[in-house]
């Protein structure tokens, strides 16, 4: 409002303004309730309600006893807040005979998630990094290979690399399953290097290049610290992804390492009776707590990075 | 002594080739400036130079070292860009000692070299600050000092003041002058598209265009003699007058455009002769006179005022002389108006004439 | 050391050549390699175990000929077409409003982007118990009042395609909004105030003028959006399981079902051989205009 | 690797053998269900009672979700210790490419082949001569599961076959049940159908199609009827909406439901939910008119290892599985008849007791995962689904599909 303010001093000291000038002056009246904004906040309000709805109707759930979620109106608060399920489908829920809950898959999943994002991170902005400022021969033949791999439906790589595993001998290892995060990672990831490291000003890379910096010295001295949101943007994306996985969860690993993903099918599929839908609801949160969480804490950053990484494009 | 030589250097990209066989000779000290318009490949040329673009073809040897195919950093050169290139996330000394650091040059050397290129670059009070809390000007002195921390023998320059305003690129000029004074022996190769950058720096100009040099001279002699009809243009604001005509070589040669008639008694034509034909008769706005000052000048017509354009000092003036534009330039407190006729005059031995085909010098 | 010859070519960026074995591996041996090995195979009548015992198009005279996976064919195309609309279109109007320099815009943009953070498992089982008509919205309405009222689009085969998508669209186009928000704020405000002062209407001059500016974005968001549309599994897997009957079937999880359950590789491969050719018939030619031919010199 | 791997494995024996002969055991198997995991639970208690331990690999979603992550471990080189399969060709290719363990010594050591009863389940396990699996219960799918409770509110009797029990739908709908409750996975689908089949047009037509995928059978009138019955089913079954089988038989405990087909595995969860037969619910084998009871089951079979600690362990395993008293404790809480002729039968409640007396009367079918290949069963399984599932499907255009499958597997 500061030109507001200096409209109106001009004003005061123009003093005799011609009566023809003198209509309205200062910044124009706004108001809050026009049809526009009851338009553009209605809308927006609309949209809101059918994204929060679920989230509303899971916790609603999961505070819920069985008798009630059988009365019927997913909507309803409930009248009795109850955390048995969620005591429940954190420590007790039954696959078979495992009652553990999904305690146990938790723990899986981080000692997958934590591995599999520092590794895919570390090798996609190497590549990002390599075929953005270093490019050679072939360099481009590769990555336009690894890019439609983004888009190979997993499905036809499934058996191969069970093949390829089994030749390795890591097949229902960890570190087996670290690679497949790691592969499957990396062209998403090595696409948002790319395009973020060709975004610095390639002077700033020519001056370290005749300031006497090598390969390495310029990617840990230079573009590591200049990097940090996208590295942000990077676990983020890894992290949630990694997290939410099924798939690969289910097939390149045993029931020991089952991550939560897995867990999470396991209890809900496993019916004993009726579906208790409460301790499946909060099942539900408590798997996509850590991705949310991650998502909520990094917050501007998550946005900001995939525009800075996908925009570009 | 040579401080930079470049033999037959050429740079293609697949089938397009953007510099072609090339050759230069920089002396030690000298201050040579590559001047083009964009896309001309003086800046690729600087790059080759730096090592930051590797050549399909030729050699570059720096202080007698053939370095053709040496890394950047073993070939004693220091650069400073356009957009300053700062490291954001160090400080100004963390900027300037970083190549040092590369390199391992004990810590006490470093600290002496930084304190000496702050010194003369007045940057003392700036080296614990970040880049990002620096204005232009102090970027591109941090950047230079960057350089000059590496005591190198040759700097390069590329468009460094480019991203400056015209003020403080007035005033960084100077100072990239006196720091060429200062320090005797480096020989700096600077790129720019501006030409008074280009005239009040350079010991030598080079002027490029496609990839190749179209002339390599003295500032004054690129102005007076240009060696084509290109350089003649680029050189010189406003931009030199240029009149197609005729050559006709009687007894006393003579240029024939329409009704003007310009007598070259006086013109010095080039080694190589000259001979009747198409020609392109150039003559510079500044050596263009009116009134009184134009009456002692072996050529006088008189011309009809169509535009004024005053730009305070001086004024300039476009004019119809026997069915040609002319413009010049007259002082600025002139009291000509739109549709005065005037007298003017030049001397003939200033203009520069070319051949109409091979645009080259007669 | 003065070098005076060329050096081998082999050895220029020989750092960066070492750093991206992992890649050259990947792209090689793993995407490659995978995907040729596993065409190779389709074409033999690989049972529980691969092995070479040639058919020719056997397999692939069997799959379009399979109610199954013309169903799956079928709504994949429903599916992504639907995606690629309402992601796009919705995604830009969400993008737009919150472009508006309106209030609470953070809160806004973190409300239609949080679901992007749960996975297809989460997503698809919300949204089943949502959708369930003995408890969700059907049942709902109906207690206000309205007996007759009936939205049961998981147990309805001819409609079960676009419950899916409800749940999808929901779980990913905050994604979509945000690159689309990015690109509405890379846009230069001068575009703006030159169309105010042309007196163009607002709606024009996001539809003549921002959109056509905005290419780039929508065609990474495309590519995005059509990333996850043929690999689309979890969520029908959580939702409903391919049902009721085989309404719901999508090419992923025939896939699927018949490398593992039916124990016919020889058909799954023919299935993800076609399922790849769709694919690359669309990517080939983007990711060679993309990646491919542009150099980036000086 | 394989180097290493020896290396490895030795090292881990030297280290077992100093520790005793506690050997962990991991067991896959799909059984999450109340009643089956009860008795899975007999299976377990009685394994670590000889000084071993069970560690469970319960993987849920029923035998399609869990095979392929069972197969995928078994051919990734990274087997469990043991791993359920039905009966049949569920495994063969697997045993044929030489990753399941011979077990025939043992069987003779342990005398199966005299104590198993029918002796088909034992040559589902055979191949060329070496027996490869054990077989641990018999599972029949002719079943037709009521809910007393819930006629009685419809006030309409309850039915003793499948026309009576077609009949007394309409009284059904009109007293807000669901006449036949049916989960929507396709294998349930199927098995619906099957157990038309060999109920209504009995166990000659169904060895013609299933077995020797006789065609124009296929296409007969026999099958025609069949049809027509599904097409019944399916409207009986309109407002069914559940997807798991034991969701479908809740229906049929909570009273929601008239009644359910499927196998007699439902019973565990009958019991589990406290229910007595008869009192609460009814149970017609073979929809109260059939003769016959196909006799498929689950079997369990051992991936060979290199490790003799491991190979052991898996000895015990096979014996504690066929061992009589937990054959009778484990069949009990599963609600299948035990494999064994040779053990006391007293303790089966009276729906077994009705399964038992079928098959003593010489009703036993070789189950269809015996006879057709896992893919052939997922053609029909679809095919059955899609004709549950398309009111517009018409029983005739239906089986013209049907029996051009079976033609394709001939």
């Amino acid at each position: 409002m500061a030109d507001t303010g200096a409209l109106n001093r001009a004003g005061v000291a123009a003093g005799t303004i011609p009566r023809e000038l003198s209509g309205p002056r200062g910044a124009r009246p706004r108001r809050i309730v026009s049809r526009g904004n009851i338009i553009l906040y209605g809308t927006l309000f609309v949209m809101a309600v059918y994204y929060l709805l679920p989230l509303y109707v899971m916790v609603v759930t999961s505070l819920k006893g069985m008798p009630e979620v059988r009365l019927g109106n997913i909507f309803s608060p409930p009248m009795e807040i109850t955390f048995e399920p969620w005591v429940k489908a954190w420590a007790t829920a039954c696959t078979g005979l495992n009652c553990e809950g999904l305690s146990r898959g938790f723990w899986n999943s981080v000692r997958i998630t934590v591995p599999s994002v520092i590794l895919s991170i570390a090798i996609a902005s190497i590549n990002g990094y390599a075929l953005a400022n270093w490019r050679f021969k072939g360099a481009n033949l590769f990555f336009t290979i690894l890019i439609i791999g983004a888009f190979i439906p997993y499905q036809v790589m499934l058996y191969p690399i069970v093949i390829l595993l089994r030749e390795m001998g890591l097949y229902g290892s960890l570190t087996g399953l670290v690679l497949v995060h790691t592969v499957f990672g990396m062209p998403i990831l090595t696409l948002l290097f790319r395009n973020y490291f060709s975004s610095i000003p390639e002077e700033l890379f020519k001056a370290a290049r005749v300031d006497g910096a090598g390969f390495w010295g310029i990617y840990f001295k230079i573009m590591l610290p200049m990097s940090l949101p996208i590295f942000v943007v990077a676990m983020i994306i890894q992290i949630t992804g990694i997290w939410n996985d099924f798939l690969f969860g289910v097939v390149y690993t045993k029931p020991d390492l089952y991550p939560m993903t897995v867990q999470l099918n396991n209890i809900v599929n496993s019916v004993q009776g009726v579906k208790e839908y409460n301790v499946n609801m909060a099942a539900t949160i408590i798997t996509g707590l850590v991705p949310l969480i991650v998502y909520f804490a990094s917050g501007k950053l998550f946005v900001r990075g995939i525009a800075a990484g996908a925009v570009k494009g | 002594m040579s401080s930079v030589i470049i033999n037959d250097l050429s740079l293609s990209f697949g089938d397009v080739k953007v510099l072609q066989s090339l050759d230069l000779e920089i002396g030690k000290g000298e201050f040579l400036v590559l001047l083009g318009s964009s896309g001309c490949g003086k800046s690729t040329l600087l790059n080759c130079i730096a090592g930051l673009l590797d050549i399909t073809d030729g050699q570059i040897f720096i202080s007698d070292r053939n370095v053709t195919w040496e890394q950047p950093k073993d070939r004693g050169i220091g650069m400073v860009f356009q957009s300053y290139a700062l490291y954001p996330q160090m400080t100004v000394e963390g900027n300037l000692a970083f190549g040092l650091k590369n390199a391992r040059v004990p810590k006490a050397e470093i600290a002496k070299r930084i304190a000496r290129a702050a010194e003369i670059l007045h940057i003392e009070p700036l080296l614990k600050r970040k880049p990002a809390q620096l204005s232009g000007g102090q970027r591109q002195r941090v950047a230079i000092g960057r350089a000059l921390v590496r005591d190198v023998d040759v700097f390069l320059f590329d468009e460094p003041l480019s991203n400056l305003d015209a003020k403080l690129r007035a005033e960084l000029r100077v100072e990239i002058k006196r720091l060429h004074q200062q320090l005797e022996n480096t020989t700096m190769i600077y790129v720019t598209h501006d030409q008074i950058e280009a005239m009040t720096l350079a010991d030598r100009i080079a002027i490029m265009r496609d990839g190749a040099v179209q002339q390599l001279a003295d500032p004054a002699t690129i102005y007076n003699r240009p060696v084509n009809k290109y350089v003649a243009g680029f050189i010189g604001s406003p931009i030199i007058n240029f009149v197609d005509g005729q050559l006709v070589m009687n007894s006393d040669p003579f240029l024939k455009a329409g009704d003007l008639k310009v007598p070259l008694a006086r013109y010095e034509f080039s080694g190589n002769g000259a001979r009747e034909g198409n020609v392109v008769f150039g003559m510079r706005p500044e050596h263009i006179f009116m009134d009184k000052a134009a009456e002692d000048l072996p050529f006088r017509a008189e011309a009809v005022v169509e535009v004024i354009e005053p730009m305070g000092a001086d004024t300039l003036v476009w004019s119809r002389l026997a069915g040609h534009e002319f413009r010049f330039r007259v002082d600025g407190q002139t009291a000509i108006k739109k549709g005065d006729r005037i007298a003017v005059g030049f001397d003939p031995a200033r203009a520069s004439i070319f051949n109409a085909e091979t645009e080259m010098r007669l | 050391m003065t070098q005076q010859s060329r050096p081998n070519q082999l050895f220029r960026n020989l750092h960066a050549k070492i750093a991206a074995i992992p890649m050259i591996f990947t792209a090689v041996v793993v995407f490659a390699g995978g995907t040729l090995w596993t065409i190779f195979y389709s074409f033999t009548d690989s049972g529980l175990l691969p092995r070479l015992k040639f058919v020719g198009l056997a397999q692939y005279e069997r799959l379009w000929s399979t109610p199954r996976w013309l169903i799956s064919i079928e709504n994949l195309f429903i599916y992504g077409l639907g995606m690629l609309v309402f992601s796009l279109v919705v995604g830009f109007i969400l993008a737009a409003l919150l472009d508006q320099k309106i209030r609470f815009e953070n809160t806004f943009r973190t409300i239609f982007l949080y679901p992007f953070a749960l996975s297809f498992i989460v997503t698809g089982l919300v949204w089943q118990w949502i959708l369930n008509p003995e408890f969700g919205i059907q049942n709902v309405v109906r207690q206000m009042g309205w007996e007759s009222f009936a939205f049961d689009p998981l147990y309805n085969p001819d409609i079960v395609i676009y419950g899916i998508l409800i749940a999808a669209l929901w779980q990913s186009t905050g994604l979509i909004m945000c690159l689309m928000l990015a690109g509405l704020r890379g846009i230069d405000e001068d575009i703006w105030k030159a169309a105010r002062i042309d007196g163009i209407p607002m709606w024009k001059t996001y539809l003549l003028i921002i959109v056509p500016m905005m290419k780039p974005v929508f065609i990474t968001a495309l590519v995005i959006i059509a990333t996850g549309i043929v690999r689309v599994y979890d969520l029908v897997v959580a939702q409903t399981s391919g049902g009721p009957g085989i309404a719901s079937e999508v090419p992923a999880k025939y896939v699927y079902d018949m490398m593992f359950s039916s124990q016919n590789l020889g058909q799954g491969f023919a299935a993800s051989t076609m399922m790849l050719l769709s694919v690359l018939i669309v990517v080939i030619p983007w990711a060679y205009l993309e990646f491919g031919g542009k150099k980036r010199h000086g | 690797m394989n180097t290493l791997k020896a290396v490895l494995a030795a090292s881990t024996m030297l280290s077992v053998v100093t520790t005793a002969s506690a050997v962990d055991l991991e067991v896959t198997h799909w059984w999450t269900s109340g009643g089956e995991a009860a008795a899975v639970a007999e299976f377990a208690k009685a394994f670590d009672a000889t000084g071993n331990k069970w560690v469970d690999g319960a993987i849920a979603g029923g035998g399609n979700t869990a095979r392929p992550v069972m197969i995928s471990r078994i051919t990734g080189g990274d087997p469990m210790g043991a791993t359920q399969f039905n009966h049949g060709q569920q495994a063969a290719e697997l045993v044929e490419a030489g990753f399941m363990r011979d077990l025939t010594d043992l069987a003779e050591q342990e005398g199966w082949r005299d104590a198993i009863e029918p002796s088909s389940l034992l040559d589902s396990c055979t191949l060329d001569g070496k027996i490869y699996c054990v077989p641990v219960n018999i599972h029949s799918w002719e079943w037709l599961w009521l809910s007393n409770k819930a006629f009685e509110d419809a006030g309409v009797p309850v039915p003793t076959n499948w026309d009576e029990f077609v009949a007394a739908a309409p009284a059904l709908e009109k007293a807000g049940k669901i006449p036949l409750a049916v989960g929507s996975q396709s294998w349930q689908i199927h098995g619906v159908f099957r157990v038309l089949l060999i109920s209504l047009a009995g166990p000659e037509i169904y060895q013609k199609v299933y077995g020797e995928k006789d065609a124009e059978v296929a296409a007969g009138p026999e099958i025609a009827k069949i049809f027509k019955a599904a097409d019944d089913a399916r409207k009986m079954a309109a407002r069914s909406n559940v997807q798991d089988w034991n969701q479908a038989t809740n229906l049929v405990i909570t009273d929601k439901a008239g009644g359910q087909i499927i196998g007699d595995w439902a019973q565990g969860d009958f019991q589990v939910a406290g229910e007595v037969a008869g009192e609460d619910y009814t149970c017609l084998p073979g929809l109260g008119v059939g003769k016959a009871l196909e006799t498929g089951g689950d079997a369990f079979y051992f991936p060979s290892v290199d490790d003799p600690e491991i190979s052991s362990a898996q000895d015990e395993l096979a014996r504690v599985m066929l061992d009589p008293e937990v054959q009778v404790a484990f069949n009990l809480k599963k609600g299948s008849v035990p494999v064994r002729g040779d053990i006391d039968q007293s303790a089966a409640n009276d729906c077994m007791k009705k399964g038992l007396a079928i098959l003593e009367g010489g009703g036993a079918v070789p189950s269809q995962e015996q006879l057709m290949s896992p893919d052939i069963i997922n053609q029909i399984n679809d095919l059955m689904t899609e004709f549950f599932s398309t009111p517009s499907m018409t029983p005739e255009d239906a089986q013209q599909r049907f029996a051009g499958i079976i033609g394709s597997a001939s």
